[in-house]
């Protein structure tokens, strides 16, 4: 891969930048000049991406071939790597709002904490984020009746609110806690939470396949989640392997042959989903 | 000496508008059929005000003022207009165009109050019905987390539970009221039956009478605090009804859940629609919060929170939400019109509009207007000026000119005219 | 001693009537700069009716005048809208525009001094 | 500013210009009979066709149902978010357009009037506002009588008399100009969550029948002789079968006798949606080949198609139980909304899939129902917007109407329903530009009563459109260069002002308001505010003085005068 580095000659914005230019489809085929001269948006004006960004590095001609490494902290920058197909961002620092949000391929690392709206209606490609995840990681954005639609996110640390809501397929792997609502209006697609899950998970969560699995402690489920049956599923076996070979989250092997109680839900919606809770001990 | 009839009330979102208000030499004297908010309103109009177009507290012409905010806002990256829900639709409809101008973000307060009401219709819609059909037919109507006899204070007479209509003839007694809160209010004394949920357990409320409705059982003693005999029983009596309406408050939007609480609202008051004739209806707080929305909704597409700085409207609660804007310090300057956000809004929020140049329409003092750049006097509207405004309910209802504003002071519309006169120069 | 709540916030007929003669007004102030307390909690912070006491959550405290009442129940807390209110409240919205002002766990105890006026409310407001 | 059309192929058919190569003159806003050329500004229109601006008779536009409609959908904007210009307003468009965007993008496509159809009268301040926020076209809009109070109660009590004297009012008190009957009594009905089956159900709680209330409606509104007839969104709309219902419907109005210079007494709106034959959604064929039959042999009707288009969409009308019907059979969301006394509304998006045997078949009756009956002053092309689809997809359905080419290549990408289950595969009919005017201008004004619209000749509005595609040369094969010729027309002149070049808006005049004033006798007058007093008492919860829309409201305002009682 050709690599391009953006260097941030500013810190700590308070009016955000929007950058959807920040992406392989964008800059893969131009010059150096060019990536300076694209447009970025700061609060009601119109600059230049070279205006907030040293540019150095080398362009592909294709996007694929395209890796884009923002050196620092870029958390005032919104929409990296907006609608990416192909090629890989690599982040080394805290990035902003709607980070890969309705991307459909190639690969974001954020090696800090991503800001709210990450991979909203994504429908393919990886994100993963070393740090937190703000509110609304994956989701659907308002209105819209579907959010994540395929694809993979893994955030090693805790994601916030509304994680995943209306997912309709792809995989979501918090490694920390998550926050209220993860896997709302959920109707298809996987969600696994290493940490602590915090109440009202799968709320209004519709079926279609829709799988939470819980390996950390539950705080609460909701009372129109019923207790099916408690049993080791055979295909956990392959999920925890693939998180542990793939996304290199090796303490996902411990659960193997882990017996899990099965709750049905979400009822209050006529619901067929499935919140799987690893037994303790 | 005059006396106006029929007077719509420019308080909160019922809008009633049998008012009878006499004026005497240019000023209010007596209030018939006003609430004691309503009748506050109308008698201390004229005290308080703002007397002066100010400049950092000092006096200064009318002119200089707009000019000055003129220049705050053209100079702005990031201009916040919020406000709006106390003023006429005219005074929107400008607001909105300055936004647009300015490439501003316009927001109104229902982002603090009912603005969780919204984002739920956005996900699944809403079964409502205007107020008078509740007065005509409901004979189950439920208030959950909200207290009318505190901050809408004829609602229960004139279009809820005391209310008598077409089939209602019986008014009260031909209803059965049900109130549902976190603490015994004086709710407690109109309803048949009063529901005290945990704080922050409406959801798992709703839900499980949702699911009890769609012919699940229940596999829990209590939920929220709530016996399970009493779920199953209002679930019933929620089916059995001829005509069912829940109003609700901010005890929904302002608890834990925020706009999923209206979700589950909504979704049980669909379902019920398959057994029998359900509706819900958000009791919005000031007069014309329902118009600010409105007219944002027709001009823009989106109903608050949008964001014009790149040329086309957008919309992200949240995102461009005033208080996430200020207490997030990305507004560098703001236009306050018709509200108090300083003495509302969170205080890192608050703390945000007196760090950055504000400006303030407003017919009184308040605790924005002291602390702000610029404060421009205005008409108060369904007073000194008129206009339409929405109610609760959607409908919109023409606010009367009683009266002349005082001296040189003009209504919120026109002096937005002419600071978007002054930016466009 | 210090008694942890859970604290309301809310509309009121009386702040209504007070907001609508002015702000600045006696009566608007009188209706928000107040606590509603159960007359058993208050007890076991040690403070009567008409006393000042000190309010604080995770993100902010305030000083306001204490009201018992038996509406409202021991282990809850009321407190009118208004700009006492607004210090105790987190700014964050989690991607919905309204903070969470309703239910929100707050401790109490009795205050040292009395509660700020509007005024020096306003000032430390301007910074 | 005095203009000349100079030397365009125009299409007048009012006028019965067919394609000829003439000038147009405009003068103070009208069509003239002539004018020096010195004295004007001249349009160079050679090979290019020329016609009176775009009618529509029925578009919901404004109002809180289209605002619902936009509340509802954020998802929708975001496909079609609108920058501000020099001259234009920013908003977005898609299938719920911002008021503005609407107004640019019907003159756009050379519409210059356009009617919202459903108007509760206690909203109908808020049509009007919205009314005044959508530039360039003239506008007007139908107020609600089917399920209103006041219209059963009189209905019931068979005092023909004081419905008169209540629709004069209401047309007065709501600045209306038509009356618009919605599902009647069914919308009454759901406010106890039930539907009328028919034409002789009873209504709940009122001892009153659809056949009555419509065939009261069309006799009073002859009677009364207002400029439209009624504008009727029949019974079961949207159920298999249903175009037994609106047979029964047309049959039902057959003795009602005309108003003087006119023969038609209904107005059927958005028929594709009420010519369902079949049983149920299996057995789903078209109904359009009976309505057109009757259609052809019958004077007194007219109606409008309701094209669908394969698209994202929202629908939206004044049918309560129909919305929940969608909203069960498709799970989407769905906003219902009851207005005391009067009426409702409900709201639910939807999506005309290609692939769909339903909306297959909804497609082919929208097109077969145009070329089925020959008289194209009677069927009018329209999409319901927003309900079969957006307006913005007018030229595509013009490009269906003119080339069988067009529908044969649709009908090859979409469900084979379309073909085994209608006639369209058979139907060799092609409209030339001539019908094309009348179907889109002057038939519409026509039936609306709009003396100066809908056509060129002198007197007329100076309303025109100029689309950059030459009839001479112009094959059905070449569809694609009509449906962009339609797009974006290369001049609309309103009112006598360009308003837009090269399909952008270059200026943006606020149109006026139509609305229809009759007088009512004193006594009856009298008679009636009694009635009114103590129902707005009893029921309703706005004061009877706080009901009438102020004229502050209408600040372009066209006052249409009308001798109801001689």
């Amino acid at each position: 891969m050709m690599e391009l580095r953006l260097k941030p000659k500013v810190s700590g914005l308070s009016i955000p930048l929007e950058a959807e230019v920040i992406s392989p489809d964008v800059i893969a085929g131009k010059t150096l000049r060019e990536v300076e001269e694209l447009r970025v948006y700061h609060g009601n004006r119109a600059e230049r991406l070279g205006e907030y960004f040293e540019v150095e590095g080398e362009v592909a001609a294709e996007p694929g071939e395209q890796l884009i490494v923002v050196e620092g902290d870029v958390s005032w920058v919104k929409y990296i790597g907006a609608g990416m197909t192909a090629g890989k961002v690599v982040v080394k620092g805290d990035a902003g709002m709607h980070l890969g949000s309705k991307m459909s391929g190639g690969e974001i690392i954020v090696e800090g904490s991503v800001g709210d709206w990450a991979g909203a209606e994504m429908t393919g490609g990886l994100i993963r984020i070393g740090g937190d995840a703000g509110d609304l990681l994956g989701a659907a954005y308002r209105g819209s009746p579907e959010g994540m639609r395929g694809g993979c996110i893994f955030v090693e640390g805790s994601a916030g609110y509304e994680t995943g809501t209306g997912m309709r397929r792809g995989l979501i792997v918090i490694g920390g806690d998550a926050a209220p609502f993860t896997g709302a209006h959920m109707n298809g697609g996987v969600i696994f939470i290493l940490g602590r899950a915090a109440k009202r998970l799968g709320a209004q969560m519709k079926g279609n396949g829709s799988l939470i699995i819980c390996l950390g402690e539950v705080e609460e489920l909701l009372p129109t989640f019923v207790y099916d049956t408690t049993y080791t599923p055979t295909f956990m076996r392959i999920y925890l392997k693939t998180l542990s070979e793939k996304l290199g989250i090796k303490r996902a092997e411990e659960y193997i042959g882990r017996p899990f109680r099965r709750y049905r839900g979400d009822r209050a919606v006529g619901g067929d989903g499935e919140i799987l809770v690893v037994e303790r001990g | 000496m005059p006396v106006y009839r029929s007077v719509v009330c420019p308080f909160c979102g019922c809008l009633c508008d049998d008012l009878e208000i006499t004026v005497e030499d240019n000023r209010i004297v007596k209030v018939r059929n006003g609430c004691a908010i309503s009748t506050s309103k109308f008698l201390h109009h004229h005290e308080n005000r703002v007397e002066n177009p100010l400049i950092d507290g000092k006096p200064v012409a009318l002119e200089e003022a707009v000019k000055e905010a003129a220049e705050i806002l053209k100079s702005a990256r990031r201009p916040l207009i919020y406000g709006l829900s106390s003023t006429e639709c005219g005074a929107i409809a400008k607001a909105i165009e300055l936004a647009e101008l300015i490439g501003g973000v316009v927001d109104n307060t229902a982002s603090v109050c009912h603005g969780p009401t919204i984002l739920a219709l956005q996900t699944l819609g809403e079964s409502k019905c205007t107020l008078g059909t509740v007065r005509n037919r409901a004979d189950l109507i439920i208030y959950w987390g909200c207290n009318p006899l505190e901050a809408h204070i004829r609602h229960l007479t004139r279009y809820s539970a005391m209310a008598r209509g077409l089939y209602t003839s019986g008014g009260r007694k031909d209803r059965y009221v049900v109130a549902v809160d976190v603490r015994e209010t004086r709710m407690k004394r109109v309803a048949d039956l009063f529901l005290k949920v945990n704080p922050g357990g409406d959801y798992e409320l709703l839900s499980a009478l949702r699911a009890v409705v769609r012919g699940y059982g229940l596999d829990v003693d209590e939920v929220s605090g709530v016996p399970r005999d009493v779920i199953l029983e209002l679930a019933e009596r929620m089916k059995k009804s001829r005509f069912g309406a829940i109003f609700f408050g901010l005890g929904l939007t302002q608890s834990e859940g925020r706009h999923m609480n209206i979700e589950a609202a909504i979704g049980l008051v669909a379902d019920l629609n398959h057994h029998t004739k359900f509706v819900l209806i958000p009791m919005r707080g000031h007069y014309n919060v329902a118009g600010a929305n409105t007219v944002t909704t027709w001009q823009t597409g989106y109903p608050y929170a949008v964001d014009f700085s790149r040329g086309y409207p957008r919309y992200n609660p949240g995102e461009y939400t005033a208080v996430d804007l200020l207490a997030r310090g990305e507004a560098d300057a703001a236009l306050i019109i018709a509200s108090d956000p300083a003495a509302h809004l969170p205080y890192k929020a608050a703390r945000r509009l007196a760090e950055i140049p504000t400006i303030v329409l407003d017919p009184k003092r308040s605790m924005t207007s002291m602390i702000s750049r610029v404060v421009i006097p205005t008409a108060a509207a369904g007073i000194e000026a008129e206009g339409t405004a929405y109610r609760m309910d959607g409908i919109p209802i023409r606010l009367k000119k009683l009266m002349e504003p005082p001296e040189g002071v003009l209504p919120d519309a026109e002096v937005l005219s002419l600071i978007i006169e002054e930016v466009m120069r | 001693m210090e008694i942890t709540v859970t604290l309301i916030t809310g509309r009121t007929a009386e702040q209504g009537v007070g907001k609508e003669i002015g702000k600045t007004s006696e009566r608007y102030q009188r209706g928000v700069n107040y606590i509603l307390l159960n007359p058993r909690d208050a007890e076991r912070i040690g403070v009567e009716e008409g006393a000042a006491v000190e309010v604080s959550t995770l993100h902010g405290s305030t000083r306001v005048w204490c009201k018992l009442s038996e509406d409202i129940e021991a282990g809850m807390a009321f407190i009118p809208l208004g700009p006492w209110a607004n210090r105790l409240f987190d700014p964050e919205t989690h991607g919905t525009g309204i903070p969470s002002v309703k239910g929100v766990e707050a401790k109490i105890r009795r205050a040292e001094g009395e509660p700020p006026t509007l005024e020096e409310l306003l000032k430390e407001l301007k910074g | 500013m005095n203009l000349i059309i100079k030397g365009g192929y125009v299409y007048d058919p009012i006028n019965k210009v067919n394609g000829e190569k003439m000038d147009i003159y405009i003068k103070d806003g009208k069509i003239v009979e002539e004018l020096p050329e010195h004295k004007a500004k001249v349009i160079d229109a050679s090979g290019m066709v020329v016609m009176p601006g775009g009618v529509d008779l029925h578009s919901h536009i404004a109002g809180s149902k289209i605002n619902l409609g936009r509340l509802l959908r954020p998802e929708d904007h975001r496909k079609d978010p609108v920058p501000r210009t020099r001259v234009t307003r920013a908003g977005v468009g898609y299938s719920c357009p911002s008021t503005y965007i609407a107004g640019y993008r019907y003159a756009q496509m050379g519409y210059t009037t356009v009617m919202e159809p459903a108007m509760p009268p206690l909203g109908a301040r808020h049509v009007h506002e919205e009314l005044n926020d959508t530039p360039i076209v003239d506008k007007s809009a139908y107020p609600l009588f089917g399920n209103n109070y006041f219209v059963l109660k009189y209905v019931r009590e068979g005092d023909l008399e004081m419905l008169k004297a209540f629709i004069a009012w209401l047309m007065r008190a709501t600045r209306g100009y038509a009356i618009k009957i919605v599902n009647p009594g069914g919308v009454e009905s759901w406010k106890w969550g039930k539907n009328v089956d028919g034409l002789d159900d009873t209504v709940e709680g009122f001892d009153v029948t659809p056949r009555q209330i419509i065939t009261s409606l069309a006799r009073a509104n002859e009677e009364l002789g207002l400029p439209h007839t009624i504008h009727l969104h029949c019974n079961n709309l949207g159920v298999p079968g249903n175009y037994q219902t609106t047979l029964e419907t047309m049959r039902a109005v057959e003795d009602v006798k005309p108003k003087e210079g006119r023969e038609n007494t209904l107005h059927i709106v958005h028929c594709q949606f009420n010519a369902l034959a079949g049983d149920s959604w299996a057995t789903l064929r078209s109904g359009a080949p009976e309505i057109a039959k009757y259609v052809n042999s019958h004077r007194h009707v007219t109606l409008d198609l309701g094209q669908v288009i394969f698209t994202d969409t929202t629908t939206m009308t004044g049918d309560g139980p129909w919305q929940f019907r969608l909203y069960n059979l498709t799970g989407n969301k769905w906003v219902n909304s009851d207005v005391e006394m009067e009426a409702g509304a409900g709201v639910v998006p939807y999506t005309f899939r290609k692939k769909n045997p339903v909306n297959a078949i909804q497609w082919a009756i929208g097109l077969e129902l145009a070329l089925l009956i020959y008289d194209p002053w009677r069927v009018y092309m329209t999409t319901d917007h927003p309900n079969g689809g957006p307006f913005t997809f007018y030229p595509k359905v013009i490009a269906w109407l003119m080339s069988r080419k067009a529908r044969t290549d649709t009908m090859l990408e979409i469900h084979r329903a379309a073909m085994r289950k209608t006639t369209l595969a058979d139907i060799y009919r092609e409209y030339d530009f001539y019908e094309i005017a009348i179907t889109t201008r002057a038939a519409p004004a026509k039936v609306l009563g709009l003396g100066e619209k809908g056509h060129l000749g002198p007197g007329a509005d100076g309303d025109v459109a100029i689309y950059d595609i030459n009839p001479t040369e112009w094959r059905p094969s070449m569809y694609r260069e009509v449906e962009k010729a339609f797009s974006r027309a290369k001049y609309t002149i309103k009112g006598g002002e360009i308003v837009v070049v090269d399909g952008e808006v270059v200026s943006t005049p606020l149109g006026k308001t139509y609305w229809v004033d009759v007088e009512i006798p004193e006594d009856l007058e009298g008679e009636l505010m009694k009635d009114l007093e103590e129902g707005f008492r009893n029921y309703y919860t706005i004061s009877l003085s706080n009901y009438p829309v102020e004229d502050a409201y209408l600040p372009v305002q066209r006052r249409v005068e009308v001798v109801g009682w001689r």
